[in-house]
């Protein structure tokens, strides 16, 4: 009697859970590559925002590459490549906002100037801190051109602490803590530039494996 | 003669009232506001204005719709003294409309939600200042240094309506970080504290009230005059105000013994933001306070502890008004837990018993 | 070298300052009120039984004759106040805020105010043994003049229950405009003293402390003096606070301890009589008098002038106040007692009893009403309260119906001493609203206990029906099987299916 | 039968909405209503799932044991909401860059599992649907109602994005009512959308209120002659 | 993807199978929640609740079914305690409370007709046939049994009343 | 110290019930009476402890090892529904009391958002076992406190005055607007 009353149940949610799991498999193996592909494009979306397409003629995903960050963490570097030189560079960039990490993608040709940069993910505070983003305003679209040479480092900065980069009124800190993120990618560039710029030998498989979150 | 419905005893009744108790506080601000009015000119003048008159059509209006008789409870004052206080912890010259959708915030969202006078959980006016803080950031941290009316830095009467009424120009140019405000970002960014006070009004500025900052911090002197006057006057009890100032004296000297780098000293931090004003004008408010005293001390140790850490760790430069929210929150409980011992009986409420305890002092 | 100097007193919490208002009356000699033309005197003039009757309609009876005896262990007798015709018994309003009527006798003065011949006095009361003081202060009618009409015999008896070192004389008189026990010590020390002492005697306690509060300057010294030769007797001056007069309270401020909740002062060994008791007690025992007739303080801003007056119980209060030269103006409040904890009364036809300490007829300005405003959580009340309560929340549960509750709060610990309601800014009737809730709750019982009763009726009663029906069931079977043994097949199952049907049957029509 | 349905209807949409009747789903509700759209794509997603499990949790009602009936209806639940997350992701790309984030938060919308306990497990498969979609309806309208309003309040919009969500053919609902406002941040900010509900709340009731009245007083209006009400 | 299956399949069994065991094992008999209920209801089976007695309204009330308002008789004091067991909140203030009532028999009326008598739950009715009845007030619960069969209508129910001794200080008015 | 700031990051500055809008159905239907409110968070506690743990054994040994990431909601939805339901029982069993509180709401924890959420969570920021059992014990926490401040307030709600219109679940509401409002003071409170 009592062994029925248990068996029951067990065999029940047994029987419910296999049924579920076929039924999750199987949506999966018809899905996954279209997922893929759309994670793809996604990705592709943001990386044409900072590096404009005339900067390059390759597959942008189909050959990144690995290198400790600025942080020492592992960062994913994707390369724009026309006639076997690398042209263009975009990577993540992040720095400590106002109310948490402000993370950035930033676009460099082959000299280190920049394409452009954008924000992926912030926290800042709307009405205040949210200029950086292109949605709100241009702010954030003067950084074209510049380098770390021009202007010269240590005019990289915001007005306010003795630099050149104009902050929102009343909300310095998450300027500055952009400032500082696209400093800290010019320095990365400029310390592994070699690394940075040696064409690849091979034909790599495209990194899918990006944030959901990428794109805002 | 007869009693139709008989009430009972007493019959006789202690001279005070609602509208009594708050015209003493509103008396005891009243040197402060005096002296801000002269610190920060017709803009501050003009804010004030419109906020009180804000609160007061709003109560009116709310009275209104919820069917009460607006006569006695426009006239307890309480509405006005809401109004007054919200005005004292505003940038002085923050446009009319903060100060009105301030006042709508605390009259309305604050108070009459709840049923109006003695039925709000939350101090209304700190409603209406963390609501607007949150949202009008900008407006709500802009502060000015002090321009002392008929002196030469002080807008004039139609500069001053534009400052608070138009679309004020050049505004930014004489815009001024309170102290504890300056010393937030400056320690932000790794700078010691030594450096950081470069750039910060003195000790005895603060006390004067040559600080920027609200009507209601700068001149911690006056502020703390009108908060002794109430004291006396036996509006309120020592036990909020000493416990507040206490626990926010001790923790910033023992920071500041600690790391004298990077935690700001006692003094400063009494004297500056809204320490002295909340611990007297605030935490004190009698509705969302706890109401033993025991609970009253624990409620300004409360208030104390949280005013540090937000003013430390968190992001805002200053927290009076969030670690008072926070304590009214926790109010009911410290009530429900903390009540008075009942005469006869234990703490926790069986009566005494003398058997055990022989003849222990007394005149047996 | 003063006693009292050296007394060490204790403090207490909470409590008020009330404008004192005494010296309307203060300054006023005690005179004998005339007699009224009719006297009204109530059954019930105490805590615990009514009195019984034993006199007749149209009987003539003496002053000082017994009108109706106690009944029962907690009750008092009461006597004739003076000489005259039984006019009647019946319903008459009595001395009380409901304004409801109680048995009354109707005694119409002759106007000879002769005594009876059968008084009894003692010569030497203080070889009298304990037991036979307390015989005689019960006999005599007499109550607790305090205010609370204990009846005083049974709080003498107390030895026989607890171990009692002290006897307290309260002569607080904390309640503002009452001048009586001011004008009793002044006027009557040697007195009052022989009655304190006749009383330390019934208790048998070795101890006696004289409270009076410092505002009763003349007082202390009276009795200071008449105090003097009498080492066990010390007379203790007490802070002017309000409510000092109440006897826990009064007990700690001379102790240092606290009364058990819902306890006896007699637990710490200590009994407290009101000043005007030993006045009766020492006319019960000296000259063999029972309590006819008491002292009370006729006051207020609405009275010409104020008094303090020896009053015949019984007479109608419309009397005192004509003799005080009527109303000024139209009172607006009528009480007697004082205005902290006295009560409103219905119309001046009602007589004086053995509890009248005063009679108050207040004008607007002196009562400071004002329109109830919500509470503001002020916390006032919580600081005036003596007995540590929080009586903003008691008043909420209350109004929210939750009577339990603010009995967990201490709502049967609060002595209804009207300081919270005294200083609360919003005018709120916290006092009335803990006494409305205490009448509730006493209500509540009363039916918890008739449904305790009536539950036992109902079960006792379907016992017996079912007992009934079942004999009936029993009956029908035999008669049945009888049938069935006249019948031959027997059918098992029928008769267990008839009945309910049955069953139903006898429910609806027994 | 019919009135039956009408009474599912009824309470679906407003008498025992989930939101404003029940206070249920709330955590769906509050973190998705920024704006108007994001509530309509939130409430379509929800209505789905909650009409599928609806339906296949009463034809599975007869099957499933007391012990057990909990994790199994939460295992169906969890399963329509991983596919649809599957589906979108991968054939309505744009739809799901959008409401992405909310949709496992379906699996935890308290009142698709209170629906299917209260209701699906005790009726038959046509009301269980019925019920699922009214209250998803119903839900749906909650959730709009307070994203128009905090949108409104906050930003001074309505419906933006909606093209993101619907297609480019619903741009014609995206409004901007009051131009060169500045917001109001804290309606978008977790306590106002408290205070909005809140208020939303006592509305519901007003109206509640309003109409029982008018009804009362039709009543009364047929209770009393002719005569009589017009003096 | 097998073992995605497999793994998922056995944890379903495992997981059905503690629920089943816990199901047995911690199985609750009987709601002891309805004892005390009715040990607090009035017990006068008046039936005035719509339940043909206390016990069916206790369970009635364990079960979630009925309101703690449902008894009458019992008053705000029922109430109170009922929702206290619960853990209910109720708002006090607006149940109404009817005020106790007794019989009374009109002596010129009665005919002597035992009917009341018979029917009375508490035996508060004195009287036999043909005799005049009369009222025990104290065991009187006011159920208006009697009431309803009188047939010459003699019975008033009438309001208690108040005594100096049972007189207390009317409600306070709620605040403004 | 890293640890510490977990536990007052999840309970006070991402508070679940207030900044994370997880968990509002209970806080809104338990919270009458302080006891209850105490059982409740206790059984969330609880709960969500076990369920933070259990999430991590199942990423650990199950989901990730064998790239199983779209079976997440499906296994972690299902142990928590057992384990609660297992909760409910011995509740059951141990004390009719508080299962006469809790009512509806035990079977509720099964979907009381915080659970799922924060087990969720924890394999989204892939916090190692301790880290996890922080933050759910944090988040339980925030939870609790929440659930009994807001409790103690509604008792007080329950006393006051409030217009016909918003008393109940609307002024509970509004008052959940201000307690968030109240505890956005700690913002960044753990950044700095
Ligand atoms: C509610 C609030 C939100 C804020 N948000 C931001 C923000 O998003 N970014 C920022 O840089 N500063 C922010 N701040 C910080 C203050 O505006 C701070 O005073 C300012 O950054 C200091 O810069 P200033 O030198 O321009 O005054 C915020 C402050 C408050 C009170
Ligand atoms: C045996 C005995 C029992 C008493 N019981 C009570 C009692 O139940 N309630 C009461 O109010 N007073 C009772 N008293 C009288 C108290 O001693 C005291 O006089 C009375 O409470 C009035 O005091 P108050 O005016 O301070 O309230 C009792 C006295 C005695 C001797
Ligand atoms: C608040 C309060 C104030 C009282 N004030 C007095 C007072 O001033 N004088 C007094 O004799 N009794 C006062 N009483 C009554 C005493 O408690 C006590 O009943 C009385 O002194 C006992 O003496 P008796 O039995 O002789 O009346 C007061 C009681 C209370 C509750
Ligand atoms: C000592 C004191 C302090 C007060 N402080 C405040 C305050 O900080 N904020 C406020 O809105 N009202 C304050 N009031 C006014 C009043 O209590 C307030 O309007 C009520 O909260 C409204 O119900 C205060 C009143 C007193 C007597
Ligand atoms: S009446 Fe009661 S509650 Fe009020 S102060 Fe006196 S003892 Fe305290
Ligand atoms: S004194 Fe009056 S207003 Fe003040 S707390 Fe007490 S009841 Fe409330
Ligand atoms: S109404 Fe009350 S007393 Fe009467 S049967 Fe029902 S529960 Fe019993
Ligand atoms: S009302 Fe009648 S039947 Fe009911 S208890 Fe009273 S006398 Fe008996
Ligand atoms: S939706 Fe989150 S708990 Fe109900």
């Amino acid at each position: 009697m009592a062994g029925k009353r248990i068996l029951y149940p067990a065999l029940l949610l047994g029987g419910f859970s296999t049924l579920a799991t076929v039924l999750l498999v199987a949506g999966n193996l018809v899905t996954r590559d279209a997922i893929q592909e759309r994670q793809r494009e996604d990705l592709l979306v943001s990386l044409r925002q900072v590096v404009p397409e005339s900067h390059y003629s390759n597959d942008l995903l189909a050959d990144p590459l690995q290198l400790p960050g600025p942080d020492g963490t592992p960062i994913t570097i994707y390369r724009g490549i026309h006639d076997g030189q690398v042209t263009a560079l975009a990577y993540p960039i992040s720095s400590q906002g106002y109310a948490g990490e402000i993370r950035l993608i930033l676009g460099l040709d082959a000299t280190g100037k920049i394409l452009g940069v954008r924000v992926l993910t912030h926290a800042e505070t709307p009405g205040l801190g949210d200029g950086i983003e292109v949605a709100k305003s241009d702010w954030i679209l003067d950084f074209n051109g510049l380098s770390l040479g021009d202007p010269p480092q240590e005019k990289w900065k915001v007005k306010k602490d003795g630099g050149r980069f104009d902050a929102f009124s009343g909300a310095t800190i998450t300027p500055r803590a952009v400032v500082k993120a696209i400093e800290n990618g010019l320095v990365f560039y400029r310390q592994q530039k070699t690394r940075l710029l040696e064409a690849p030998l091979s034909k790599g498989l495209p990194v899918v494996r990006v944030e959901g979150a990428l794109h805002e | 003669m007869t009693v139709k419905s008989p009430r009972s005893a007493p019959y006789t009744h202690a001279r005070t009232s609602i509208g009594r108790t708050m015209g003493l506080v509103m008396l005891a601000l009243l040197p402060a506001t005096l002296f801000g009015f002269y610190q920060f000119g017709w803009p501050a003048v003009f804010l004030f204005a419109s906020t009180l008159l804000a609160a007061v059509l709003a109560e009116a209006l709310s009275l209104r719709l919820a069917g009460k008789p607006p006569r006695p409870f426009l006239l307890d004052g309480s509405a006005l003294l809401t109004g007054w206080l919200l005005a004292l912890t505003l940038p002085p010259w923050a446009p009319w409309w903060i100060g009105v959708v301030g006042s709508l915030l605390a009259i309305i969202v604050g108070k009459q939600m709840f049923g109006g006078i003695g039925q709000n959980l939350f101090n209304p006016a700190m409603v209406a200042r963390v609501a607007l803080l949150i949202s009008s950031p900008l407006e709500m941290t802009l502060f000015t240094a002090p321009a002392p009316l008929f002196s030469a830095q002080a807008p004039g009467l139609v500069e001053s309506l534009t400052i608070t009424f138009g679309n004020p120009v050049g505004f930014d140019a004489v815009s001024s970080a309170t102290t504890l405000g300056h010393f937030k970002t400056e320690l932000g960014r790794g700078v010691t504290l030594d450096q950081a006070a470069a750039g910060t009004a003195s000790l005895w500025q603060l006390i004067g009230g040559e600080a920027a900052g609200s009507l209601g911090e700068t001149s911690a002197l006056l502020i703390l005059l009108g908060g002794l006057f109430l004291l006396y006057k036996r509006i309120i009890t020592w036990h909020i105000p000493l416990a507040m100032l206490g626990t926010l004296a001790l923790l910033a000297s023992l920071f500041h013994l600690l790391d004298p780098d990077h935690y700001v000293g006692p003094l400063t931090h009494l004297l500056s933001g809204a320490a002295i004003l909340g611990a007297f004008f605030i935490a004190t408010d009698l509705v969302t306070s706890p109401v033993s005293l025991r609970g009253q001390l624990l409620f300004g140790a409360g208030c104390g502890l949280l005013v540090y850490v937000t003013r430390t760790w968190a992001g805002y430069p200053e927290g009076v008004a969030f670690a008072v929210m926070l304590m009214n929150a926790c109010t009911p409980l410290i009530d429900h837990y903390l009540k008075p011992r009942i005469y006869g009986r234990d703490r926790k409420g069986e009566p005494l018993s003398y058997t055990e305890q022989a003849e222990k002092g007394g005149n047996a | 070298m003063d006693k009292a100097k050296k007394f060490k007193l204790f403090s207490i919490r909470g409590g008020v300052h009330p404008e004192d208002r005494k010296r309307l009356s203060a300054e006023q000699e005690i005179e004998p009120l005339p007699m009224p033309p009719l006297l009204h005197i109530p059954l019930q003039q105490h805590i615990g039984a009514p009195a019984e009757p034993l006199v007749r309609r149209g009987e003539m009876v003496k002053k000082g004759a017994l009108l109706a005896r106690s009944q029962g262990a907690i009750s008092a007798p009461v006597h004739a106040p003076t000489s005259g015709r039984i006019m009647g018994i019946g319903g008459y309003p009595a001395h009380h805020a409901s304004g409801l009527s109680v048995r009354t006798i109707t005694l119409k003065p002759d106007g000879r105010d002769e005594w009876i011949d059968s008084l009894d006095p003692v010569a030497e009361p203080f070889n009298l043994a304990p037991e036979e003081i307390a015989r005689r202060v019960a006999e005599a009618g007499i109550v607790g003049m305090g205010g609370a009409t204990f009846p005083s015999a049974v709080k003498l008896n107390l030895r026989q229950r607890y171990r009692l070192h002290t006897l307290v004389i309260n002569g607080a008189e904390c309640e503002p405009y009452l001048t009586c026990d001011d004008r009793l010590m002044r006027e009557q020390p040697g007195q009052v003293l022989d009655g304190v002492r006749l009383m330390a005697r019934g208790l048998g306690v070795e101890r006696v402390l004289f409270a009076i509060e410092d505002n009763k300057p003349a007082a202390q010294q009276v009795m200071r003096a008449a105090a003097r030769v009498y080492p066990a007797v010390t007379v203790v001056g007490l802070p002017t606070r309000y409510p000092m007069g109440s006897e826990k309270h009064l007990v700690q401020t001379l102790t240092g301890r606290e009364t058990p909740a819902r306890g006896l002062t007699a637990e710490l060994g200590i009994v407290v009589h009101n000043v005007a008791t030993a006045l009766a007690v020492y006319e019960a025992l000296r000259h063999g008098r029972p309590l006819i007739s008491r002292v009370m303080t006729v006051s207020g801003g609405a009275i010409r002038t104020p008094r303090n007056l020896r009053v015949p119980l019984g007479t109608p209060l419309s009397h005192l106040i004509d003799y005080c030269g009527g109303f000024t103006r139209e009172p607006s409040r009528l009480i007697s007692g004082g205005p902290m904890m006295g009560q409103p009364l219905p119309s001046t036809r009602v007589p004086v009893v053995k509890g009248s300490n005063g009679l108050l007829a207040l004008t607007d300005e002196e009562v400071q009403g004002g329109r109830e405003m919500p509470c503001i959580r002020c916390a006032s009340c919580v600081q005036a309260c003596p007995c540590g309560l929080v009586p903003l929340e008691m008043e909420a549960h209350i109004r929210a119906g939750s009577l339990d509750s603010s009995v967990r709060l201490g709502l049967l610990d609060c002595i209804a001493c009207g300081s919270c309601a005294y200083v609360c800014p919003s005018h709120i009737p916290l006092v009335h609203c803990f006494n409305y809730a205490k009448g509730e709750l006493a209500a509540r019982q009363r039916a918890q206990h008739k449904q305790g009763e009536t539950k036992r009726l109902a079960e006792a009663r379907s016992a017996r029906m079912e007992a009934a029906k079942q004999a009936k069931r029993a009956a029908m079977l035999k008669r049945k099987q009888a049938q069935e043994a006249k019948k031959a097949p027997p059918a098992e199952a029928a008769p267990a299916e008839t009945t309910p049907a049955e069953n139903a049957q006898a429910e609806a029509n027994p | 039968m019919s009135s039956d349905y009408r009474r599912i209807v009824k309470d679906g949409i407003w008498d025992n909405n989930i939101v404003f009747a029940q206070t249920l789903a709330l955590c769906p509700l509050l973190a998705v209503t920024g704006t108007a759209s994001n509530g309509l794509g939130m409430g379509l997603a929800s209505t789905a799932v909650m009409v599928a499990s609806g339906l296949l949790i009463s034809l599975l009602r007869n099957l499933i044991t007391p012990q057990v009936r909990i994790p199994v209806f939460v295992l169906i639940i969890a399963v329509l909401v991983t596919l649809t997350d599957m589906f979108l992701n991968a054939w309505l790309h744009d739809l799901h860059k959008v409401l992405g984030l909310f949709i496992p938060l379906i699996v935890t919308n308290c009142a698709i599992l209170g629906r299917a306990e209260s209701f699906a497990s005790r009726n038959h498969a046509l009301p269980a649907l019925l019920d699922g979609l009214m209250m998803g309806l119903g839900f749906t309208l909650a959730l709009v109602i307070l994203g128009a309003s905090r949108e409104l309040l906050g930003s001074g919009t309505l419906f933006a994005n909606a093209a993101l969500l619907l297609g480019s053919w619903a741009r014609f609902l995206e409004l901007v009512l009051i131009p060169d406002y500045k917001g109001f941040l804290l309606i978008i900010l977790p306590p106002g959308g408290f205070i909005v509900l809140g208020c939303l709340l006592a509305g519901k009731r007003l109206i509640d209120r309003a109409v029982a009245a008018r009804r009362r007083r039709a009543l009364e209006a047929i209770d009393t002659p002719a005569g009589e009400a017009a003096r | 993807m097998i073992s995605a299956i497999l793994i998922i399949t056995a944890m379903g069994i495992i997981m059905g199978g503690i629920l089943g065991v816990a199901a047995t094992y911690l199985a609750v008999e009987g709601n002891p929640l309805q004892a005390e209920i009715e040990g607090l209801l009035p017990g006068s089976q008046c039936g005035q609740c719509g339940y043909l007695g206390c016990a069916p309204a206790a369970a009635a009330i364990a079960d979630g079914e009925a309101p703690v308002t449902l008894c009458p008789p019992g008053g705000k004091a029922l109430v109170e305690q009922l929702a206290e067991k619960l853990g209910v909140s109720v708002d006090l203030s607006e149940v109404v409370e009817q005020e106790p009532r007794v019989a009374f028999v009109h002596e010129n009326l009665c005919v002597g007709c035992t009917k009341c008598l018979k029917r009375c739950p508490t035996d508060a009715i004195l009287g036999g046939p043909k005799q005049i009845h009369a009222v025990f007030i104290d065991a009187c619960t006011g159920c208006e049994k009697c009431y309803e069969v009188c047939p010459t209508e003699c019975i008033e129910m009438r309001p208690i009343e108040a005594t100096l001794q049972t007189w207390y200080w009317p409600e306070p008015a709620r605040a403004a | 110290m890293e640890y510490f700031l977990i536990i007052l990051s999840s309970a006070l500055v991402n508070n679940v019930v207030l900044v994370k809008f997880l968990g509002l159905c209970p806080l809104m239907g338990v919270s009458n009476k302080l006891d209850s409110a105490l059982g409740m968070g206790l059984a969330t506690t609880f709960v969500l402890t076990l369920a933070a743990f259990a999430g991590w054994l199942l990423e650990h040994f199950v989901l990730t090892p064998l790239d199983l990431g779209y079976l997440r909601i499906l296994t972690f939805i299902l142990v928590i529904a057992v384990v609660v339901q297992f909760t409910e029982l011995a509740i059951r069993k141990t004390s009719p009391a508080l299962y006469q509180v809790l009512g509806i709401f035990l079977p509720l924890i099964t979907t009381n958002c915080a659970v799922l959420g924060v087990a969720l969570l924890n394999s989204q920021q892939e916090n190692s076992l301790l880290e996890s059992l922080l933050f759910g014990f944090g988040s339980a926490l925030g939870f609790t406190l929440v659930l009994v401040m807001f409790t103690g307030l509604r008792e007080r709600l329950a006393l006051a005055n409030v217009p016909a219109a918003y008393s109940g679940a609307p002024i509970a509401c509004v008052v959940a607007g201000l307690l968030s409002l109240a505890f956005m003071g700690f913002a960044g409170l753990t950044t700095i």
